[in-house]
């Protein structure tokens, strides 16, 4: 399995190259095409200098129930209200592309100006999107990237560096167990984007520590009752266990909460992985969890809001190198293309939280 | 035996003039029976003559649309069959209500169980009671066995049980000879004696007239929904029992054309069917009825279900104008010109929410069909025209016919199979349930069916049917033929005895 | 009459709603479209109150979109329920049947190819329903769920982890641009002409009689020849095949597959069927009733999306409306009952649970008990 | 023909004998299931791992409990799933608004919204004459609805529940931990009800031969209700515990139990269409599934093999069980065919 995945995963990045290259290719000349209306718009918008009032932004999470999405759709009604905009935030009850669809549909019908979503499939959404796009609707992705390529044109909002993040990750780990010993990945489900993109770059960085060995990747799903069970599962299975990374928060969470209620697995075994500070606070205090890190969601979303209003307004543009400001963040520049990722802008570097630090974060 | 009745003393149980009717049909007029104790009293009459909507009354299950029920002299009202238990009346239906899945005491003590403290059930105590009833009984049933898979005559057996383990005075017993054996039916009869001399009234149903004279000292007849005359049994013969229920001689209702017999239509050698048919042989002609007659469960709907190919035949050959059948294959059967009316109606013989119209049609649907799409045209001229051949009564053929009384819907499965133009119908129970009028209608449709050159293998339970309609009779008897008799040398006595194994050097 | 013991369990029909006997059954299934009708007709005026411009051609094109490949599946199991039996692994078999044809795809089948592959499999799939139902049979609510997880744990066994997504792009765009010369969707335009034939063959032809006296009155059914373990097999096989269409469909439209494409769709796609009017005790049910409901559910998600309704509070409707949809037909009933039980008492109405027993409410229950002598 | 069949009869169909086997024989398969996967990783057997089994069985199991007794009467709950999840979160809820709410109180809440729910499936399915499957279905919806209304993207956290609930989720007693006492509780309480009391005995009655249950005076419609509130209750208990065993809970809190609750009673052998079946039965049927669940794991299948293996089996567990009586059902035919020779 695992080589039929690399395989796979090869196979795909060399068609994501390929794209990519189309990408940039089409990117120039619809930059220069989209110049031809932009620089329009965006003197007339120059000249005011201010993003538009009244904007309508659909935030589109995966499911309008995970609080780590709650968090960020909140932060994406702050900037819109700052804005003298307004947030809609719609979504299934599901994380699927398919409860995603209607509020696509929904966007359009009521003409909204900017769509920002995290999607529950990296293709899935994109005819639906680009019907979007074709309304006239600027596209916006945050969480979990759409991989459509070109088409629509849209821009993603990097939470952090996709290989810094798993880099860190597998750092963040080898660092507290030493460097050796089998480890393994509790994720989310096993068709979420983000997370398989993470465990890529895992992998890669554990080149770098010969005696970790990833025995096993397993799939919580993001529920806390299935991400348990898996867990025990694992635990049975690999005895000797020394590490897990869970880069998803509710599997973090739902692990810590295991080692915190069976403390003699603690004397061998290290969890870390991505987590909310309000849900790890106890078992960080109480030593269960010693490192994790994360970005602020509430930040990803404000972020995210204030990059469709600018886009919405012409005061932004997917053109690489060029920048727009975000409120109390400051200003974000809008990085090239790489392989894989359409233009995009990046949170920040996550911030990594241990009991010295954790009481300062309330998200 | 003598006659027991005590005009003066207070009957256990008085109905008086109930009646009872179902949407139109008027299932009963005048229910009227009275019950001394210490008496069994015998309820006859023909089917449809409603008995059993009279014993549901008894049981509580109908409310009577009018009518009065006293118990010891006073007036009750039975609300359900909670009240009728509470009023000391058991009722034993024909049709075994038993629990499958529950043991055999259980099913006897059901809802009434023998507790301890705590309100809990006495298992022990609960299983030695029904031992002690089986033993009152003189069978060996094991109480802790499961009733899933209990003969019928078990499951009669474990009915009266639940009766008896109530502590009934009243006990009606709706055909509980039907399926026994004649040591079996001895042996309840036993049970009966047992019971008056306990005190208890008895209400004994049954068709076989013998036995009601064997243990009965008063007989009520009823005759179409109608309460007709109680007597005391010394006072009747079989006879003017039989003119009683019928209300005509019998020779009206059996019309007797002698058709020309012609060549074999169906031919049944050895056939078998595991556990249930042994080495069944027989033939049937071109413009004659064969009948099979014998006891309930003898094995005569299983015999018209294998030839018809509903049920998987273990061995033997079943050849219809020469064609070889098929094992299991109704299809191929009626390809071959046979037909079947099921014993069944409601459930076998049609779709009773469906209309008139498409029940007719739905053994016809491939001839009604043009492009595989069906003519609704062609399915109503269809329906029309065989409601009409068979004076079939109804509002519009689209009418479920759920909505026709037994007769008319019985006239419906006919024409079903009349339509396709058999070469061979097999009729089970052609008139059971059928209003007497209807029943000869019935009969005079397939004498000139007969006439005609269909042949006919008919299977009937009332004795004078099968002695009035057919040419020859056979005989079964625990799953095989017991005896062939012809239309002249056979009688009713003849009959009985080869259906329960009493006739000598009959063929076996 | 026969020496099979009567212990045998009685017909598994538990709670019917009505005693319909008395009433053809083109009168109720009228009465209950009408019903549809003006639940639709109310939703359309809803949505266009909310917003002028929602009767138009994008709306009908979306609606389409999103019931597509529910209201395929939906057509299948129509016929299903009218036989008396229920098929659960519907959304398991689109999902497995995507799967299929993605990784295929995926190795270098041609997609044509990887197409019939997945349908074979629908097929293949629904056979194991039928074998075990038809053939063996076993209550279809315990097979299906049975194989709801096993379909959907082939499908993971198939794909999982991956998506895949490299699918021609003249195909995908289904998912985004109507039928030439139309504003209908391609998953719409299949749906109503699949239900035409649906229509068709459960109306007009033997195969839909069968299958309506199979639901009615199985033993009746046998007796006049028609094979009802066949009809029961068939029309597993034809609900995999329609499942595996669906997945197809689905899987073009999303432009991608991952193994759990659908899942939980299978509800969705009972509560259509049984908004639709068709009982699910069986032998009652019209393709006009389904089409409705698919029509009402698919308007319904439009209006309360755009409406910015939650999506729990359209969770809540759907269930409301699927319970209406039950009790409404018994209600009239349950009234009477009601009554009945006021007027005589207590001790009835504590026998009044199961049915059929309780004094009968039509004539051919004096038959049924006249009759068996 | 009485005797003859009787003492056959008895040899093939005794009953309790018969639901004894199958209980023995999913006991088997479980020890099977266990001593095969123990050879292959001994750490199958630790104490720690026995505990997991037990703890995560024990939910379902208690879940199967109240569905054994209305599958019993011929009915289906299909919402207990979506009730272990509104149970759950309100609890948390509570515990959330009101920090020094005594745990009682918390197992009492949870308890009685799964009686609330519970009575209004009975009511409409017994009183109203609906087809359950169709009832609770759309009580599945309408709960999932309301509890994502009360949710609200809010997760409630081991932080917000009292320490001494939690500990209801790990703790053990002489090695076995609360969660499978408590569910050994129920089963043990209510085989016993359903065996030495009339209202039990009435359940299986109903389900057997639901016009002969109402002829001997059984009150149908009562027993019906009274089966969808202990049902409901059950999986209100189980909320409360699932509160407890993952000490945190948001809208996804039991979803899809449901089914897993089903095919565990299946496998239990209870029969779909009413009338047998123990909870004994259904509760080792949770414990064979999720036994087979954790082995797989724990024999290092890949994860993605567990759902294909948990639906085959299921699959089995129903064909294995229609073989069975028919095998009796045939030995029975042909023990009355033998005698009919005689």
């Amino acid at each position: 399995m695992g080589n039929t995945r690399r395989w796979r995963r090869k196979a795909a990045s060399a068609l994501i190259l390929a794209a990519v290259a189309v990408t940039a290719a089409a990117c120039s000349s619809s930059s220069s095409s989209s110049g031809g209306t932009t620089p329009t718009s965006s003197s007339t918008q120059a000249a005011s200098g201010t993003i538009k009032k009244g904007l309508l932004v659909y935030f589109i999470p995966k499911d309008t129930q995970n609080p780590y999405e709650v968090i960020a759709d909140n932060g994406g009604k702050k900037a819109l209200t700052e804005l003298g905009g307004k947030v809609v935030v719609s979504s299934g009850t599901a994380d699927t592309a398919a409860a995603q669809i209607p509020s696509i549909q929904a966007a359009i019908q009521a003409h909204a100006n900017a769509i920002v979503i995290a999607g529950n499939d990296p293709s899935a959404l994109c005819p639906s999107l680009n019907q979007a796009a074709r309304a006239g609707i600027k596209i916006v992705s945050f969480d979990s990237d759409v991989t459509c390529g070109s088409s629509p044109d849209h821009l993603f909002i990097n939470q952090a560096n996709t290989q810094q993040i798993g880099e860190s990750e597998v750092s963040l780990l080898a660092a507290e167990i030493g460097g050796s010993g089998q480890i393994a990945i509790l994720s989310a489900a096993a068709s979420a984007t983000n997370q398989n993109a993470w465990i890529v770059y895992m992998k890669q960085e554990l080149a770098k520590y010969p005696n970790m060995k990833l025995v096993s990747t397993v799939y919580g799903n993001d529920d806390p009752a299935t991400s348990l069970q898996v867990l025990q599962g694992l635990l049975s299975a690999y005895p000797n266990l020394r590490g897990i990374i869970s880069p998803t928060t509710v599997g973090i969470s739902a692990a810590a909460q295991y080692l915190d209620t069976h403390k003699n697995l603690l004397s061998h075994l290290t969890l870390t992985g991505l987590g909310l500070p309000s849900l790890m606070r106890k078992y960080v205090e109480d030593g269960t969890v010693a490192k994790f890190e994360l970005w602020d969601p509430g930040n990803l979303g404000y972020l995210a809001g204030y990059a469709a209003a600018s886009l919405a307004s012409g005061m932004a543009s997917l053109t690489p190198g060029s920048s727009f400001k975000a409120g109390t963040l400051g200003s974000y520049t809008v990085l090239a293309p790489t392989a894989g990722v359409g233009p995009s802008v990046v949170l920040g570097p996550p911030t990594v939280f241990d009991k010295a630090n954790i009481n300062n974060y309330h998200f | 035996m003598g006659l027991s009745e005590q005009p003066e003393e207070v009957p256990r149980l008085a109905l008086d003039r109930a009646a009872k009717a179902f949407g139109a049909v008027q299932a009963l007029v005048d229910g009227s029976i009275t019950l001394f104790p210490a008496e069994a009293h015998a309820l006859v009459g023909e089917n449809g003559a409603g008995k059993s909507t009279l014993v549901k009354i008894l049981a509580g299950v109908y409310q009577p649309d009018s009518g009065t029920l006293a118990i010891d002299g006073q007036p009750v009202v039975l609300s359900g069959p909670v009240a009728a238990r509470d009023a000391g009346i058991s009722v034993i239906y024909q049709e075994p209500t038993l629990f499958p899945d529950l043991t055999v005491a259980e099913n006897i003590f059901m809802g009434r169980q023998p507790l301890r403290a705590g309100r809990r059930i006495d298992r022990p105590a609960m299983n030695r009671s029904a031992g002690e009833i089986f033993t009152r009984l003189g069978v060996a049933l094991d109480p802790q066995r499961q009733a899933r898979g209990l003969s019928v005559a078990d499951q009669q057996i474990v009915e009266i049980a639940k009766a008896l383990s109530a502590n009934a005075n009243v006990l009606v017993m709706d055909e509980p000879t039907a399926a026994l054996t004649s040591v079996e039916v001895e042996r309840l009869f036993e049970v009966i004696r047992a019971l008056r001399r306990e005190g208890a009234a008895v209400l004994f149903i049954s068709h076989r007239l013998e036995e009601v004279f064997a243990v009965c000292q008063r007989v009520t007849i009823m005759r179409d929904g109608r309460f007709v005359r109680t007597a005391a049994a010394g006072d009747l013969t079989i006879d003017e029992v039989i003119r009683s229920m019928v209300g005509r001689d019998l020779d009206v209702l059996f019309p007797s054309t002698q058709a020309p017999v012609g060549e074999v239509v169906l031919q049944v050698e050895q056939l078998s069917r595991e556990g249930v048919l042994h080495d069944i042989s027989f033939s049937v002609r071109r413009g004659e009825i064969v009948a099979l007659a014998g006891l309930v469960g003898a094995g005569r709907s299983e015999v018209a279900r294998a030839v018809f190919g509903i049920d998987r035949r273990s061995a033997g050959r079943v050849t219809v104008r020469g064609q070889v059948l098929p094992n299991a294959s109704p299809l191929a059967a009626m390809a071959a010109g046979v037909a079947l009316v099921p014993e069944d109606r409601r459930q076998q013989g049609l779709v009773m929410d469906l209309g008139i119209d498409r029940n007719i049609a739905l053994a016809s649907l491939a001839r009604l069909s043009r492009l595989g799409l069906i003519s609704r045209t062609r399915e109503r001229d269809l329906a029309a025209d065989w409601a009409n051949r068979l004076q079939l009564k109804f509002g519009r053929l689209t009418n479920a016919v759920s909505t026709l009384s037994g007769g008319n819907q019985q006239k419906v499965v006919l024409a079903k199979w009349l339509a396709r133009d058999p070469a061979l119908l097999i009729i089970d129970e052609p008139t059971r349930g059928i209003d007497v009028g209807t029943k000869a209608e019935v009969h005079r449709i397939l004498d000139g069916l007969v006439a005609g050159g269909l042949a006919v293998l008919m299977i009937s339970s009332e004795l004078p049917e099968v002695l009035g309609m057919a040419d020859r009779i056979l005989v079964m008897r625990e799953g095989r033929i017991a005896a062939e008799l012809s239309r002249a040398e056979a009688n009713e006595d003849l009959v009985m005895r080869a259906a329960t194994g009493q006739l000598k050097g009959a063929a076996a | 009459m026969t020496s099979e013991p009567a212990t045998r369990a009685p017909q598994k029909r538990e709670y019917a709603g009505t005693d319909t006997s008395r009433r053809p059954v083109w009168q109720r299934a009228l009465r209950w479209e009408t019903g549809l009708v003006v639940v639709l007709v109310a939703t359309l005026i809803f949505g266009t109150a909310r917003s002028s411009d929602f009767l138009n051609s994008t709306t009908g094109f979306y609606i389409g979109l999103n019931m597509g490949e529910i209201a395929i599946m939906a057509l299948p199991l129509m016929l299903i329920v009218i036989t008396g039996e229920i098929d659960l692994s519907v959304a398991s078999m689109l999902g497995l049947s995507g799967c299929v044809m993605g990784q295929l795809h995926s190795q270098g089948w041609p997609i044509g190819l990887a197409m019939v592959a997945a349908l074979v499999v629908g097929a293949l799939g629904g056979a194991l329903n039928g074998v075990l139902v038809a053939r063996l049979g076993l209550p279809s609510i315990a097979v299906t769920i049975g194989t709801l997880t096993l379909f959907r744990g082939l499908a993971e066994i198939v794909l999982a982890p991956r998506t895949i997504t490299d699918f021609p792009a003249w195909m995908t765009s289904i998912g985004v641009v109507p039928v030439p010369g139309t504003q209908l969707s391609y998953s719409t335009v299949i749906f109503l002409v699949l239900a035409v034939i649906f229509g068709v063959v459960l109306h007009a032809t033997r195969a839909g009689r069968a299958i309506v006296a199979t639901g009615l009155a199985p033993e009746a059914a046998r007796f006049a020849g028609i094979r009802v373990n066949r009809v029961k097999f068939g029309l597993f096989v034809l609900s995999g095949v329609m499942c595996a269409l669906a997945g197809i469909l689905f899987t073009l439209k999303n432009a991608s597959v991952s193994y759990d494409a659908g899942t939980g769709l299978e509800l969705n796609v009972v509560a259509i069927v049984l908004f639709g009017g068709v009982s699910i005790f069986g032998g009652r049910g019209t393709v006009i009733g389904v089409v409705l409901s698919v029509v009402i559910f698919g308007t319904l998600q439009q209006v309360l999306t755009q409406m910015q309704v939650q999506p729990e509070v359209q969770n809540i409707i759907i269930g409301g409306l699927l319970l209406v949809s039950v009790v409404l037909p018994g209600g009239g009933e349950a009234v009477g009952r009601l009554r009945a039980r006021l007027r005589t008492g207590p001790h009835l109405a504590r026998a009044a649970g199961t049915r059929r027993l309780a004094p009968p409410s039509s004539s051919d229950s004096s038959m049924q008990s006249e009759e068996k002598k | 023909m009485t005797t003859a069949t009787s003492v056959l009869g008895t040899r093939f169909a005794r009953g309790g004998a018969l639901l004894r086997a199958r209980e023995v024989g999913i006991g088997v398969v479980l020890l099977l299931v266990f001593g095969i996967t123990t050879l292959h990783n001994h750490n199958f057997a630790t104490a720690n791992s026995v505990q997991q089994l037990l703890s995560g069985a024990a939910l379902i199991a208690m879940l199967g409990v109240g569905e054994t007794l209305v599958i019993v009467t011929r009915n289906v709950d299909l919402s207990v799933g979506s009730i272990v999840g509104l149970s759950a979160y309100v609890v948390g809820d509570l515990f959330k608004d009101h920090p020094g709410m005594p745990v009682i109180l918390g197992f009492v809440a949870g308890i009685g919204i799964g009686a609330v729910i519970g009575a209004i499936n009975g009511f409409v399915t017994a009183a109203l004459r609906v087809p359950s499957l169709v009832v609770t279905l759309a009580m599945l919806y309408i709960i999932r609805g309301i509890d994502g209304l009360i949710v609200n993207g809010v997760i409630i956290t081991s932080s917000n529940i009292p320490n001494a609930f939690i500990a209801i989720g790990f703790r053990t007693i002489a090695g076995i931990p609360w969660l499978a006492i408590i569910a050994f509780a129920v089963v043990v309480i209510v085989a016993y009800a359903m065996r030495s009391f009339r209202s039990g005995r009435d359940l299986y009655a109903i389900g057997s031969n639901p016009e002969a249950a109402a002829l001997a005076g059984v009150p149908v419609a009562r027993r019906i209700f009274t089966a969808f509130v202990i049902s409901g209750s059950l999986a209100g208990l189980a909320g409360a515990l699932f509160l407890a065993l993952h000490a945190e809970v948001d809208v996804t809190g039991g979803t899809g139990y449901e089914l897993l609750v089903v095919a565990a009673v299946v496998v239990g052998g209870v029969a779909i269409f009413g009338g047998s079946g123990t909870v004994a039965g259904a509760a080792l049927g949770a414990l064979l599934l999720n036994t087979i669940n954790q082995a797989l794991v724990a024999s290092r299948v890949s994860a993605f093999w567990n759902e294909a293996i948990a639906g085959a089996l299921l699959l089995l567990a129903i064909a294995f069980d229609r073989w069975l009586s028919l095998r009796v059902a045939r030995g029975l035919r042909s023990a009355e065919g033998a005698h009919r020779d005689l």
